[in-house]
């Protein structure tokens, strides 16, 4: 793999950029490998990457129905943060968020993570008390938060509205090394770190059966034929349900659609993340200058990547409400993505019952933030049997009323 | 001991259409067997009226019967005259499985009339306000803007709209600001 | 936005009178059952692609829950019935078939 | 030079003029003018900067595809930035500023990205800016966020209005040009109920514009005629300024209408958002002509050839004295011709086809004008303006044969079809190789509830070419519409459009198709975004295969048009790169809205005060007069004390304990949910729903009770009251109200529907006032006639009386400690209570108290609140509520999650008090920490604060937490670590600190 740097664009430069070689190779599949991720978003990309980096592992195949980081990856709104509540999940998000500080370096491909902060508004009694609780627990945790006044917040984001009529800013739960970071870059920066280390990336190659013996995966049938793996991960938010309807179990998860939205971009106005959970919108700017604004889940089941209209009317109205200058601001498109909610909505980083077989899935909206720490710790489960990282996010916990719930903490939203 | 006031006491505005507080009004929420003759007798002794069909209201001298849902009617009479409709409704209803509950507080009924009143509502409500499609005699539950509500229409080409107490004042601004002078929409004229 | 037919009141409104209960003809498990049947009835749902049976409440209307059978890909609407039915009528069974052929939902299909 | 031609203007009013400025510049249009045609007349063509590189920009289009001409509009709290000024009608006193450049339009200092351009390609920023780390955050980026991001911050404030309507109709038809009035009045004329939008101000589109006879009279009066036939069908809407702006499942159509951007001042709303139902939706949306890729293609006086046909006729603005035009396919002739027929030059016409055009190419020759075949641009010359272009062969590499002076290009590369509505849903497409773009597929149409299409394309959205067949297209989608809403069609026919007969376009991706390396760098294809031919192809080098990869690797068609102008040729390039036909490449998709609609439109008119429903007590009013300090809870507001004069919160809080702790204060309770159920199964039912016996309460008595949900967790507590045999009240949380009344018809309608059981929520039907402390008898009594001893109204017990001259339920209980009553009285009567209340109690000093000292003196008490204690992970268990969960019952609502092994497991955390050694308070949320870290290397946790607040009682901080075994270690000290990074260390106590034996509420 040719190094990216400044001197390797301008020596390209020099010649046409007719140099460049390709981002990742596009190989023919091979009869058999030692694992097979299925699912080349963000987390499938990544388990296989730390797969290679950290166990050896490099017979690995990642298998995409379309086009790789097309998911969730490439729809939601890059906000990175680890201010969870409950131990669990600080570890998981924290350990990502500590990856994507480096990440850039690691993968020699600028994912432009920008720890420009993150501030989750409290604007009821309710929200104060929940927030001091998460910063009390981050402080245990190692996840560096604080809960922040009203004057702070309007100093760290001069365009807010403290005094909304209807729910002044009471305070904030601010994480400073949280941000953002493009969305696709990570997916094609890890594609080509996995590329470089000859896995093969297969895409347009949809899974249509999982194949087992004796109550162990042997391997997937596909539309480019059969492939024979010794473990198979199974990493397919908005599709996990199906496809584990093919390995011939349940999942405790139902899809729902989530949806965002921009504006026009405008001159930079805001260098932080805002998530108001009271008023349901949260909203950054994009280095290109757009307005990134995230709204909540439709209630009804659903695999269209559309949503209903008045989630995003809902969501608009909070911020116009919080922050009265995008009044005069217009939306430029909005989209949705499949998520998939579990019982407590938190993620599922599993074996399954059948041997061999292995599931990441359950992100809900929380998925772009845990990309790299969910694939460190899915590659060593998938690799050791167990993780530290993910043993809590066991399917077994449903059946022992072991909940990891991170709504309690007054925000759902991830 | 001074008298019952309503939320909105007597507020009103002119605007496209002209919104009005329409006062204290009595209230009966009752449950039971619409389709039971039991309960048909109740309601024509209690009000003097028959059960509407399905989504429709009916009135008389000082009352009426709203349709609310399969096993609901919502009674209307004098504020002050609940308790001896409630009493006559309770008589006649005697061994039968049945409620009936006074929600006169609980909710307030707002007057919307003009030519603009189809209008007006059809700004704040997700419901088919035409002429043609929302005739005298029917009732709509729905969604006024963020709260629930209810609208009757009468012969007269008058709407009447129920909400909770609680949000009277939300209520009325939504109207008011749907009334607005200048935001003729035209296609209800 | 979705658009739905009340079989209670009648009505055909918008999702916004609406609210969505999760997956309908649940059994229900109490004290006593197995794990897996626990289990089962409050976490392991269909989540199909295809036929989804699901419960609603007209709650800004007449209040009443009913079932709704829907595409969760195409989002059409098979059909509506209330809620105190057992298992969906024939004929919304055989809508579904005429799309969805092969579909199964838990116990029937 | 553009200026304004003497004649020509079909939509100007010249007797009148209207003043506008652009950069401060004052400028002068007509009435009927666009931003756009205004400038142009005034010889603007340098309008706006581009993202990237800051190259010049000028005027490209006529419409809603304009990638360049944005502008900020307004002033002050109005000012708007990314305005379009093709579709920005002007008024007098416009005031518009060019945008993304400094420190002027003219001498921008960001030009010099242009000059690095080589260094710059797709893609650059993946490669390099990595090093050192902390220089991305700190200096590439907030460099990259000032250069890009076009317009100027707005202002807070925005003083107008914006409303909803809901509409509903049969069939509602997108655009009206022809093929949107044709199509309208077949449906109409089938009885269907119409509704007919229009994004501009005009009736008609294009055909005025490109001419034509329909039955035998010009398009014009075809047009005037057609119009007045559907003003006068009463069951036809027609709406001009109302964009058609997103299709939606089930067919939910969003309008977007401009009510008085064209008119500011008036008093009516800016925009009006139409969220409309209907049967049928027919997408008129016309076609978008293809810009051609050559070298220069971006320089300010390259325009669509249709937009400079628009120019002169619609505004009699000329954009140049020599226009050299460059097509691919006929319909650009009929922009030479016209040019032509206004006196203008035209130098040559460059036809990229080697057989070159039909009959229009024969009337431009007999008009004079000099028409090359197979022959293109290599390069066009000029900076903020053009200067000429440098011919050469289309199938060649750019060898220039010739130059030609000139001050405009008219190109064309073809149209596409605007097929946005129909996608915005799923509607699939198909490529039409002859017409060389992609069109709506009709077996594939956005489907409705009902599994039927409930879209049809017409006219050219649906790919028809001229006059004749756009208006046939119409009529039959018109006619389908209608059929489809159960309306049959009338018996006529559709009317007769001249057709003229063009050759076939040639597909021209490339000019010319083997352009080297140097032109390929400088022809673009996003004009906005920077994004050229030389991009895509690195992009496709590079790996980036998918329409999706090479659009967001490149940010081709992520500009403020979406790609309007470029998708098409984009992927035409990515295709060619990849060797594969385009529709194996296939389209990125298209999502709403069809151009941008202003944020304040989506959120309509909640703002300010109807922003969302405040819900107010009774006695909301008299709080707000007597100073009360508000909390939201819920859309409730509540009371969180009444500071006096110069009182901070802690001050207050403080005063209204200790007065209620000695005398007596009212609180308003009135927010408590308040169900009835009623039925010969209401005991039955509640003992399902409430983890204790209910059935058992006798008539005249309340009883605490705990609701769980079905996975287990305590989610609501209150007291229920028992008013006859068959009746109940069961109190709720102020939160718990709508949705546990929802949850018990839940299991009312759908699991117990045999039971007999009604309920009712009347928690608005009733003002209550919790009235509590040592004199609150006394102070009653003054207002009661009624006996309300111990002896006839026992703690725990309820009775009727007449307080105040109004009948009232009251309910002895207590969430203070204090002997209390709680009294319920019509609404209606609430406030009237509350006055009586306070007047009779000022002999007791009596005082009314918020929800904090509510939460304080039932802290000092040991009891539990929802939403403190518990979290939604918290079981009653948890909370050493065992007394209120019944042995004796079978079953409730979430004993079976309870009996799952992390709920039974003896280890869980218990509430216990807990009291700081030195009388601290301890923090929110504090958690008690235990030896060691976990295995991902967090420290270990033995419990949690609950509630913590300081006691005026006690005289020091108090708190409730659950601690492990916490029951079973009373007297142990744990630490708790607070965020400042000292420890508190609190021992471990019964959590009720305040009257343990109950003696202070029982008298």
């Amino acid at each position: 793999m040719k190094r990216y740097s400044v001197f390797a664009v301008a020596r390209e430069a020099l010649r046409d950029h007719m140099g460049w070689e390709r981002a990742w190779a596009s190989p023919e599949p091979k009869k058999k490998y030692d694992v097979i991720i299925v699912g080349a978003g963000g987390h499938g990309l990544a388990t296989a990457y730390y797969l290679g980096r950290n166990f050896g592992i490099t017979n690995v195949a990642v298998l995409e129905k379309g086009w790789l980081g097309g998911g969730n990856t490439g729809r939601n709104t890059t906000i990175i943060r680890s201010n969870y509540l409950q131990d669990p999940s600080a570890a998981i998000y924290e350990k990502s968020r500590s990856l994507y500080e480096t990440l850039s370096q690691d993968l020699n491909y600028n994912i432009m993570f920008s720890p420009r902060g993150v501030i989750m508004l409290a604007q009821t009694e309710h929200e104060v008390r929940g927030y001091k609780r998460t910063a009390q627990a981050n402080a245990l945790q190692g996840v560096t938060t604080e809960f922040i006044s009203p004057a702070r917040v309007k100093e760290i984001v001069p365009i807010i509205n403290l005094d909304g009529p209807r729910y002044p800013v009471l305070g904030g739960l601010y994480q400073a090394r949280g941000g953002t970071a493009r969305h696709d870059a990570v997916a094609w920066g890890y594609a080509r770190a996995c590329s470089a280390m000859g896995m093969h990336i297969l895409q347009k190659c949809e899974v249509t059966g999982i194949s087992r013996e004796g109550g162990r995966v042997t391997g997937v049938t596909t539309n480019r034929g059969d492939i024979g793996c010794d473990k198979l991960g199974i990493v397919v938010a908005g599709h996990s349900g199906h496809l584990a309807d093919m390995a011939g179990f349940r999942l405790p998860i139902e899809s729902v659609a989530l949806q965002a939205l921009v504006s026009e971009p405008i001159k930079p106005c805001m260098d932080c993340v805002v998530m108001a959970n009271t008023v349901h919108g949260y909203m950054s700017q994009s280095d290109k200058g757009e307005m990134v604004i995230g709204g909540g889940t439709d209630g009804y089941n659903n695999y269209t990547q559309r949503g209903s209209f008045h989630h995003i009317e809902e969501t608009v109205r909070a911020l116009i409400e919080t922050f009265p200058m995008v009044a005069r601001l217009k939306m430029l498109r909005q989209w949705g993505g499949i998520v998939d909610v579990t019982g407590d909505r938190s993620p599922i980083l599993s074996k399954t019952p059948v041997d061999g077989i292995f599931i990441n899935c359950g992100w809900g909206t929380g998925g772009f933030k845990a990309i790299p720490g969910s694939g460190w710790g899915f590659a060593e489960l998938m690799a050791k049997g167990h993780s530290p990282l993910c043993d809590e996010f066991g399917l077994d916990r449903f059946y022992q009323g072991r909940f990891i719930d991170e709504s309690v903490a007054a925000g759902v939203a991830h | 001991m001074s008298e019952a006031v309503t939320p909105l006491n007597g507020a009103d505005f002119e605007g496209l259409a002209t919104i009005k507080d329409a006062g204290l009004s009595g209230m009966i929420t009752l449950r039971g067997d619409l389709a039971s003759k039991e309960v048909k007798a109740a309601v024509k002794k209690a009000v003097g009226l028959g059960i509407p069909l399905q989504r429709q209201a009916l009135s008389g001298q000082g009352t009426a019967v709203l349709w609310m849902s399969p096993d609901e009617l919502l009674l209307l009479c004098a504020y002050d005259e609940v308790a001896q409709k409630i009493a006559a409704l309770e008589k006649a209803l005697e061994g039968q499985h049945f409620l009936a509950v006074n929600v006169s507080d609980a909710r307030t009924v707002l007057r919307i009339s003009g030519t603009g009143a189809r209008e007006t509502l059809a700004k704040l409500c997700p419901v088919d306000l035409s002429p043609g499609a929302f005739t005298p005699g029917m009732v709509r539950r729905t969604r006024m803007a963020q709260i629930p509500a209810a609208f009757w229409l009468d012969d007269s080409g008058v709407f009447y709209l129920i909400c909770f107490r609680s949000v009277a004042d939300y209520a009325f601004g939504a109207l008011k600001d749907a009334a607005l002078p200048g935001g003729e929409v035209g296609v209800y004229g | 936005m979705l658009i739905l037919t009340c079989p209670c009141c009648g009505v055909t409104g918008e999702e916004t009178e609406f609210h969505q209960g999760g997956e309908a003809h649940l059994k229900r498990f109490g004290p006593g059952s197995s794990d897996d049947d626990f289990h089962t009835y409050m976490f392991a749902k269909e989540n199909p692609k295809g036929a989804h049976f699901e419960r609603w409440r007209h709650n800004n209307g007449c209040g009443k829950w009913f079932i709704m059978a829907r595409d969760t890909v195409t989002l059409e609407v098979y059909g509506t019935y209330p809620a105190q039915t057992h298992e969906p009528p024939k004929n919304i069974r055989d809508a579904i078939t005429a799309k969805r052929p092969g579909w199964t939902w838990r116990d029937f299909a | 030079m553009s200026t304004r031609l003497a004649t020509g203007g079909r939509l100007l009013d010249r007797s009148r003029t209207q003043d506008f400025t652009f950069n401060g510049k004052r400028m002068r249009g007509h009435p009927g003018d666009t931003l756009a045609s205004a400038l142009l007349a005034n010889d603007q063509m340098l309008v706006g900067r581009s993202f990237k590189y800051h190259r010049p920009r000028g005027i490209v289009a006529s419409g809603a595809e304009e990638p360049n001409a944005l502008v900020g509009l307004g002033e002050g709290a109005r000012f708007e930035p990314n305005q379009r000024a093709t579709t920005t009608e002007i008024f007098d006193g416009l005031n518009a500023i060019s945008q993304n450049h400094w420190p002027s339009l003219e001498a921008d200092i960001g030009a010099l990205n242009s000059w690095v351009a080589r260094f710059l390609p797709a893609g650059f920023y993946y490669k390099m800016f990595m090093h050192p780390r902390p220089f991305w955050k700190h200096v590439y980026e907030p460099f990259i966020r000032q250069s890009a991001g076009l317009g100027k911050v707005p202002n807070p404030g925005d003083p107008d209005r914006y409303e909803h309507f809901h509409f509903f109709c049969d069939v509602a038809v997108i655009g009206g040009g022809v093929a949107g009035l044709q199509a309208a009045l077949a449906a109409a004329e089938a009885g269907a109920k119409v509704l007919l939008m229009e994004q501009t101000a005009h009736w008609g589109g294009r055909a005025p514009v490109d001419g034509g006879d329909v039955d035998g009279q010009p398009v014009a009066d075809w047009i005037s005629a057609t119009l007045a036939k559907l003003q006068d069908m009463p069951h036809v809407t027609l709406r001009n300024r109302c964009m058609g702006a997103g299709v939606y499942d089930h067919g939910y159509l969003l309008g977007y209408e401009r009510v008085s951007d064209h008119a500011p001042g008036f008093d009516a709303p800016r925009h009006r958002l139409w969220r409309i139902r209907a049967g049928q939706i027919v997408t008129a949306t016309g076609a978008i002509e293809r810009p051609l890729s050559f070298a220069g293609n971006d320089i300010p006086g390259v325009m669509l050839a249709s937009a400079i046909r628009d120019y002169a006729v619609n505004y009699g603005v000329s954009i140049g004295d020599r226009t050299v035009v460059v097509t691919n396919n006929d319909d650009a002739y009929r922009t030479a011709i016209t040019l032509k027929k206004f006196g203008l030059e035209i130098p040559a016409i460059l036809d990229a086809r080697q057989s070159g055009g039909g009959a229009l190419a024969d009337e431009a020759r007999g008009l004079g004008i000099r028409v090359e075949t197979g022959k293109g641009i290599a390069s066009v010359k000029g900076g903020k303006r053009v200067r000429g272009v440098a011919i050469c062969a289309q199938a060649g590499e750019g060898a220039v044969l010739e130059e030609i002076s000139c001050d405009a290009v008219a190109m064309s590369g073809g149209w596409s079809p605007v097929v946005h509505l129909w996608s915005h849903c799923g509607g699939r497409l198909i490529w039409d190789e002859g017409a060389a773009h992609f069109r709506p597929d009709p077996a594939n149409p956005p489907r409705g509830a009902n599994g039927e299409g409930f879209v049809i394309a017409a006219g050219s959205a649906n790919g028809a070419t001229n006059l004749k067949n756009v208006l046939a297209d119409a009529h039959a989608a018109g006619q389908a519409a209608a059929r489809a809403t159960g309306h049959a069609p009338a018996s006529g026919a559709a009317p007769q459009g001249t057709g003229d007969d063009e050759a076939p376009i040639a597909p021209v991706w490339l000019m010319p198709q083997g352009a080297r390396y140097g032109l390929r760098m400088k022809s673009w294809l996003d004009y906005q975004n920077d994004v050229k031919v030389s991009d895509i192809q690195l992009a496709a080098r590079e790996g980036y295969e998918s329409v999706e990869h090479a659009k967001r690797y490149t940010t081709l068609g992520m500009a403020t048009d979406q790609g309007k102008l470029s998708n098409i040729n984009g992927l035409a390039i990515l295709s060619d790169a990849l060797g594969q036909p385009i529709p194996q490449t296939g389209t990125t998709t298209f999502r709403p809205p069809y151009t941008p609609i202003s944020l304040s439109a989506i959120a309509g008119a909640a703002r300010g005060p109807i922003f969302q429903p405040v819900r107010k007590t009774p006695m909301h009013g008299w709080h707000e007069a007597n100073g009360a300090d508000f909390e939201p809870v819920g859309q409730w507001r509540r009371p969180y004390c009444f500071p006096r004069g110069e009182e901070g919160r802690h001050e207050a809080v403080t005063r209204e304990i200790r007065q209620t702790r000695e005398s007596v204060g009212l609180l308003d309770a009135s927010t408590l949910g308040k169900i009835i159920v009623k039925g010969p199964d209401a005991g039955r039912f509640l003992d399902m729903l409430y983890t204790g016996m209910m059935s058992t309460l006798k008539p005249g008595k309340c009883r605490y009770g705990l609701m769980c949900n079905e996975n287990g967790f305590l989610m609501d507590d209150g007291v229920v009251v028992r008013l006859d045999e068959e009746t109940f009240l069961c109190h709720t949380t102020t939160g718990g109200a709508e949705a546990i009344h929802g949850q018990m018809e839940d299991w009312l309608q759908c699991e117990w529907w045999d039971w007999k059981v009604y309920t009712a929520n009347v928690t608005e039907h009733y003002a209550q006032v919790a009235v509590a402390g040592p004199k609150a008898r006394a102070l009653l009594q003054k207002l009661s006639n009624d006996d309300l001893s111990a002896e006839a109204l026992p703690f725990m017990g309820w009775t009727e009386v007449v307080v105040a001259g109004v009948r009232a339920r009251i309910y002895r209980i207590s969430f203070t400690g204090e002997l209390s009553f709680e009294l319920a009285v019509p609404a209606s009567r609430g406030r009237a209570l509350w006055e009586a209340l306070m007047a009779a109690g000022e002999e007791f000093g009596v005082m009314p108290y918020g929800t904090e000292a509510m939460h304080v003196m039932r802290a000092e008490k040991g009891f539990i609140m929802i939403g403190d204690e518990t979290d939604g992970t918290v079981i009653p268990q948890d909370l050493g509520l065992d007394w209120a969960i019944s042995k004796k019952k079978e079953d409730y609502i979430g004993k079976r999650a309870q009996e799952r092994s992390h709920m039974a497991d003896p280890n869980r955390w218990k509430l216990v008090g807990l009291e700081t050694l030195g009388g601290e308070v301890l923090p929110d949320g504090a958690y008690a920490t235990a030896p060691g870290h976990n295995a991902n290397g967090q420290r270990n946790t033995q419990g949690r604060v609950t509630s913590s607040y300081h006691s005026p009682t006690l005289g020091r901080g108090i708190a409730m937490g659950l601690v492990r075994h916490g029951p079973d270690r009373m007297g142990e000290v744990l630490e708790f670590p607070t965020l400042d990074g000292g420890i508190l260390k609190a021992r471990i106590v019964d959590p009720i600190f305040y009257d343990k034996d109950g003696e202070k509420q029982n008298v």
